[in-house]
């Protein structure tokens, strides 16, 4: 499918979806956490898209516009189409439908995405930290943590 | 909204009170961080039932490096080197990686001695690759001879890439733009001669290992994962194509000069470890096949377009490409804000997806086959941590 | 005190076709018997210093030998820095492990602990004792050998068992009971294939058992059933030493150390001695039982070819084969990969233990209507 | 074992001759500790790799030297290979790996990551700046990773150290690190300059012009 096509098909299934104006190279869709997880639900199982891999799922911290941008990259063997879903949390309450029981994949990558930023995922099985100690404190990846065990070139 | 943060300590008390349908008492053993079979520090809480395997809780964190915030403060350039500490076994297969998405969003163009050249040496990776793996799972299996075999044979690949490259290990080769040093004037005469040394050297391989009935019966109908359960799991690369599902980025988004020659993609039939383990045997072939049609015509032209001093910036956006590694998928993705260091990068590892599916095979297996499992995935530590 | 003569007399008996066994301990007793009191501590005394000697020196022998061996499998060299071509490696070994800071965990049954390395040496010595190795090189010769070795044997699995026991540690303890389940299994087996050359030669008593063998070695004139009674015997010992294809008590890359993950220093020596002692006392009743012993390899009709044979003294023969069998051993460990538990036990339980009966029935059927050559 | 080498010195200390005869069991002790290094089986990263292609492949074989009887167990291990970054997690679980290894026990640290954290020190919240911090080391070998030569290099040295240095009566010398010097009368400029004349052989680009040129690279 064309991205054009794509997108409105998308639009058709979950009209909150709409194609992301963010500079990007893949086809982007942009989605309010509350549609969030009948986006994806639909997504996997619609038989037109059955965008069966969840590829990447990542997030970045805006800290100066104060959200969280999470992304969750898609890939069908079907079609060999790739899917860029974009959503945005804010930074002081960031939480989301989990989608492992969509992909199993997700439960470790969503606990990556926990670890490093602290977003919580709501119908999460286990969620805890993946690769720092349970009594880390602050979540390194954010923009402002602070450490300091962290060097600077030069100090 | 309130959403429960538990703890490793919470969750291994929670997996004992489920309550078990064995008349014996199911205990927990730690195999790692310092184990012989985990390759590395990987560290799993196993719920054993007797020998039996009920629960695999994987525990990470070992080796994590923040290689991810480090690149936030490293130029283009820097990232490179920092990627050949991740998957050290394909350290030219990632730096091409960050080479291919840099180059994708600067525009760079490169020519075609550039991509052969390039993928003449990942070929040559993957090949070295997979007779650590091979040789690690034999020694896995009991059997310590063929990892030195592995070893040997290694080593010679090995003495190719250095007299080009200047490194036995992490590279630092590619590099966007271009590839850092021409190849050497031996290199072909040397290539040719190792791939006539390593065609039998393989059969023999295969005498040794394949064809030893011990190994076979640890192998086969262990670990099996359908192609559903593996696309679920993310798992790519030899993983993914031994369950069936022929992907292989080499042939569906050919890059370098994978689109202009021959080669078939191994994939299994039942997705178990014997099928994990021959795709690699078999790759080792379709790899030699590469290189032999490309070792004799590899154009003329320059081998690096941009200076390592010049500035190298990427346009505001988001860019992701991926490459096809000894293991799998590495994807990087690289937000931009149009400076000279990347606002946010993040490596979609091959090893890290392939992980979890672990945690599918293992259960209802003895801890026989969780090594020949963890074998067969054939992970690399640094690179699910990163 | 005919001490000093003892070695030559060994060597010239080796010419004469008729072998007469003198073992120390029958010289000592006839010693006593002539109120010879200097002979009979003499010969007691060189009885021990036999066995001692015996298991030192095959300690660093075979430690050595198979450290080379696999070197060379591996297309290595092995030890070179140590004395010529890494002569002296393993008593370098030895030396640094009498030295090490020997560690007895704290949760660690403490008595059991130290207890299990030296049962294991113990089990090791007292096969040393009885084992013929040449007419008059043997300690002991009971007329119940046969039984006397599966019985001491047996005591090995009781070290295991008690060095993963009271190790408090979870994979020592994994490891030992693999041990335990995989060694008393193939005992059956190992017994069985005993008996069977119990039931051809007629006897118990090792030297007899040689004996038998002066017009042919069984593993000739049993048909097959002794051919089959040394295939099983050599699977069931090979799992019995724990050693590959069957090392599943001590696989490094599945138990880290198994049983004996939590030893270190001299009482690690002590199992490590063991293990390669215990190689040599399997060669060597290989050897007993299915290829003659200290008897030389002789064709019948072929005089000439047989007094040459027959110039070798029966100690070398011993020793020779034996070496032949531990070669193989150690072939086997750098070859084969490692089988599962559950193959090993329905190895076992499906196809070695039904064939050794079966073989045991032939061969009694054999013996009673005198078939055998 | 306590009683050889810390009481009997002790005891037989006002006797005469004692000099002499523990000169010389210092020697046959230290001879046999030198030739009997038998590493731990630990390696976190890329250098292990190297590590294990030390012991491993043919062309180096540390069989030579006694040292590839690698154990799995820190209980019978007397040499541990640090190989590969140690981060903060990993560096308890270090710490106890290096206690429960039986005396004597000797570390060698291998790569620029357990010698200072290598690329790692900047930025990083999680990489330790050298495993010295954690565990007394003994000999350092430098590279990113060392070639195997280099490793082999390491192990002589220490065992060189082994020999020399430590002995019944003085112990601890020996976590005194050991760092190669420069034989007399040779400067780094006359081994740079032999090193540039083995480029120049076969080299397609002009070395030395190559060399004076090249600047050191920036950032981090």
């Amino acid at each position: 499918m064309e991205s054009e096509e794509l997108f409105q098909y998308i639009a058709s299934l979950e009209a909150a979806a709409r194609p992301s104006e963010k500079p990007s190279d893949l086809p982007t869709i942009e989605v309010p956490p509350e549609h969030f997880l009948s986006l994806m639900q639909q997504l996997r199982e619609d038989p037109r898209l059955y965008f069966n891999m969840l590829q990447v799922h990542t997030a970045v911290d805006w800290v100066k516009k104060g959200i969280f941008e999470l992304l969750y990259q898609l890939y069908s063997t079907k079609d060999r189409q790739s899917l860029r879903v974009l959503v945005e949390l804010p930074r002081e309450n960031p939480v989301i439908a989990s989608v492992c029981s969509i992909w199993r994949i997700a439960e470790w990558q969503e606990r990556e995405v926990y670890d490093f930023f602290g977003v919580l995922y709501e119908g999460h099985p286990d969620l805890r930290r993946l690769f720092l100690e349970d009594d880390w404190k602050g979540f390194p990846m954010r923009k402002d943590y602070e450490d300091d065990f962290m060097l600077e070139p030069g100090q | 909204m309130n959403v429960h943060v538990s703890t490793l300590d919470e969750k291994t008390r929670s997996s004992l009170a489920i309550e078990s349908h064995s008349e014996t008492e199911e205990y927990f053993i730690n195999m790692g961080p310092q184990h012989p079979s985990t390759h590395g520090v990987l560290r799993l809480i196993l719920k054993l039932d007797g020998e039996t395997v009920r629960e695999v809780i994987p525990v990470l964190g070992y080796i994590h490096r923040s290689i991810e915030k480090i690149s936030e403060y490293s130029t283009y350039r820097q990232i490179v080197h920092l990627t050949d500490r991740m998957d050290y076994l394909s350290a030219i297969m990632n730096n091409w990686a960050v080479a291919r998405t840099v180059e994708k969003a600067a525009e760079i163009e490169t020519n075609e001695r550039i991509e052969s050249i390039r993928t003449i040496v990942s070929e040559l990776e993957r090949i070295h690759s997979h007779q650590l793996g091979w040789g690690v799972l034999g020694m896995d299996m009991g059997a310590f001879t063929p990892f030195l075999y592995g070893f040997r044979d290694r080593e010679m690949i090995t003495d190719i890439l250095e007299e080009t490259i200047g490194a036995r290990l992490t590279m630092n080769y590619i590099q966007p733009g271009g590839v850092m040093f021409d190849i050497h004037p031996d290199f072909v005469r040397k290539v040719k001669e190792y791939l006539a040394y390593f065609k039998p050297k393989l059969d023999e391989y295969e005498d040794l290992l394949s064809g030893n009935p011990i190994l076979q019966q640890r192998l086969r109908n262990v670990g099996i994962m359908d192609a559903e359960t593996a696309l679920s799991m993310g798992a790519t690369g030899p993983v993914l194509r031994a369950s069936r599902v022929p992907y292989d980025l080499r042939k569906i988004e050919p890059y370098g000069m994978y689109g202009e020659v021959e080669f078939r993609v191994a994939i299994g039939t039942a997705g178990d470890c014997w099928d994990r383990y021959y795709v690699r045997i078999e790759e080792m072939r379709q790899s030699m096949r590469i290189i032999e049609q490309l070792i004799d015509n590899i154009p003329e032209g320059k081998f690096l377009l941009k200076k390592p001093a010049a500035k190298l910036t990427i346009p505001e956006g988001r860019h992701y490409s991926q490459i096809e590694t000894a293991r799998g998928v590495l994807g990087f993705y690289i937000v931009s804000e149009g400076k000279e260091t990347p606002y946010r990068a993040y490596f979609r590892t091959p090893n890290f997806h392939n992980l979890w599916s672990l945690t599918a095979m293992a259960p209802g297996g003895r801890v026989g086959d969780l090594v020949a499992i963890i074998s067969s995935l054939d992970l690399v530590i640094p690179d699910i941590d990163r | 005190m005919d001490m000093l003569d003892f070695f030559p007399s060994s060597i010239l008996q080796a010419a004469d076709t008729s072998w007469q066994t003198v073992t120390i301990a029958q010289r000592a007793s006839s010693a006593f018997r002539d109120h010879d009191l200097s002979g009979t501590i003499g010969y007691l005394l060189l009885g021990l210093l036999f066995t001692a000697g015996l298991l030192t020196v095959l300690g660093l022998v075979l430690i050595y030998a198979e450290r080379k061996l696999a070197g060379h499998f591996q297309c290595r060299l092995g030890p070179m820095r140590v004395g010529w071509h890494g002569i002296l490696q393993s008593a370098a070994d030895g030396l640094k492990l009498l030295l090490k800071e020997d560690i007895v965990p704290e949760n660690a049954d403490k008595l059991l602990h130290l207890g299990a390395p030296v049962l294991s040496l113990m089990a090791t010595v007292l096969t040393l004792a009885i084992l013929p190795l040449s007419p008059t090189l043997q300690v002991v010769d009971l007329n119940i050998g046969v039984i006397y070795v599966t019985a001491v044997t047996s005591l090995g699995v009781l070290a295991i068992l008690i060095a993963g026991w009271s190790s408090n540690n979870k994979w020592s303890l994994l490891g030992a009971m693999r041990a335990g389940a995989q060694i008393i299994s193939y005992e059956l087996s190992a017994t069985l294939s005993l008996l069977v050359m119990v039931l051809l030669s007629g006897s118990l008593q090792l030297s007899e058992i040689i004996q038998s063998q002066s017009d042919g070695w069984w593993i000739w004139k049993s048909h097959l059933v002794g051919v089959i009674a040394f295939v099983t015997f050599l699977i069931s010992t090979t799992a019995e030493l724990n050693r590959t294809p069957f090392d599943l008590p001590e696989g490094e890359s599945e138990l880290t150390g198994g049983f004996h993950t939590e030893y270190s220093g001299l009482r690690f020596a002590f199992f490590f001695l063991a293990e390669f002692v215990n190689m040599f006392v399997a060669s060597a009743l290989i050897v007993t039982l299915f290829f003659g012993g200290w008897m030389p390899f002789y064709i019948g009709g072929w005089d000439g070819f047989n007094s040459i044979m027959g110039l070798i003294p029966p100690g070398i023969w011993f020793a020779g084969k034996s070496a032949f069998f531990i070669f193989l051993l150690m072939w086997f460990r750098w070859t084969f990969p490692r089988l599962r538990i559950d193959q090993l036990m329905s190895l076992e339980w499906k196809i070695l233990l039904p064939v050794g009966f079966i073989n045991i029935f032939l061969a009694a059927l054999i013996v009673l209507f005198e078939w055998h050559f | 074992m306590g009683l050889i080498t810390e009481k009997l010195p002790k005891m037989m200390a006002g006797m005469p001759g004692s000099d002499i005869i523990f000169t010389r069991m210092d020697a046959v002790i230290n001879w046999a500790r030198a030739n009997s290094l038998w590493p731990l089986t630990f390696g976190t990263s890329c250098c292990a790799i190297e590590m294990m292609m030390a012991p491993g492949a043919s062309r180096h074989d540390l069989a030579r030297f006694g040292a590839e009887v690698a154990r799995p167990s820190p209980r019978q291990a007397d040499m541990l290979i640090l190989a590969g970054t140690i981060v903060k997690r990993m560096a308890p679980r270090l710490r106890t790996l290096y206690e429960q290894m039986p005396e004597p026990r000797y570390v060698i640290a291998t790569g620029a990551c357990t010698i200072s954290g290598g690329p790692f020190i900047y930025h990083s919240y999680s990489t330790v700046r050298g495993a010295d911090t954690i565990i007394p080391v003994d000999v350092y070998v430098p590279g990113c990773p060392p070639r195997p030569e280099g490793l082999l290099y390491g192990l002589l040295t220490l065992q060189k150290m082994i020999r020399s240095g430590e002995t019944v009566r003085e112990p601890g010398i020996r976590h005194k690190p050991v760092t190669s010097e420069t034989p007399e009368g040779i400067t780094i400029e006359d081994i740079k300059s032999e090193m540039l004349a083995l480029l120049e052989k076969d080299a397609v680009v002009d070395v030395r012009k190559a060399a004076e040129q090249m600047e050191r690279p920036t950032g981090i």
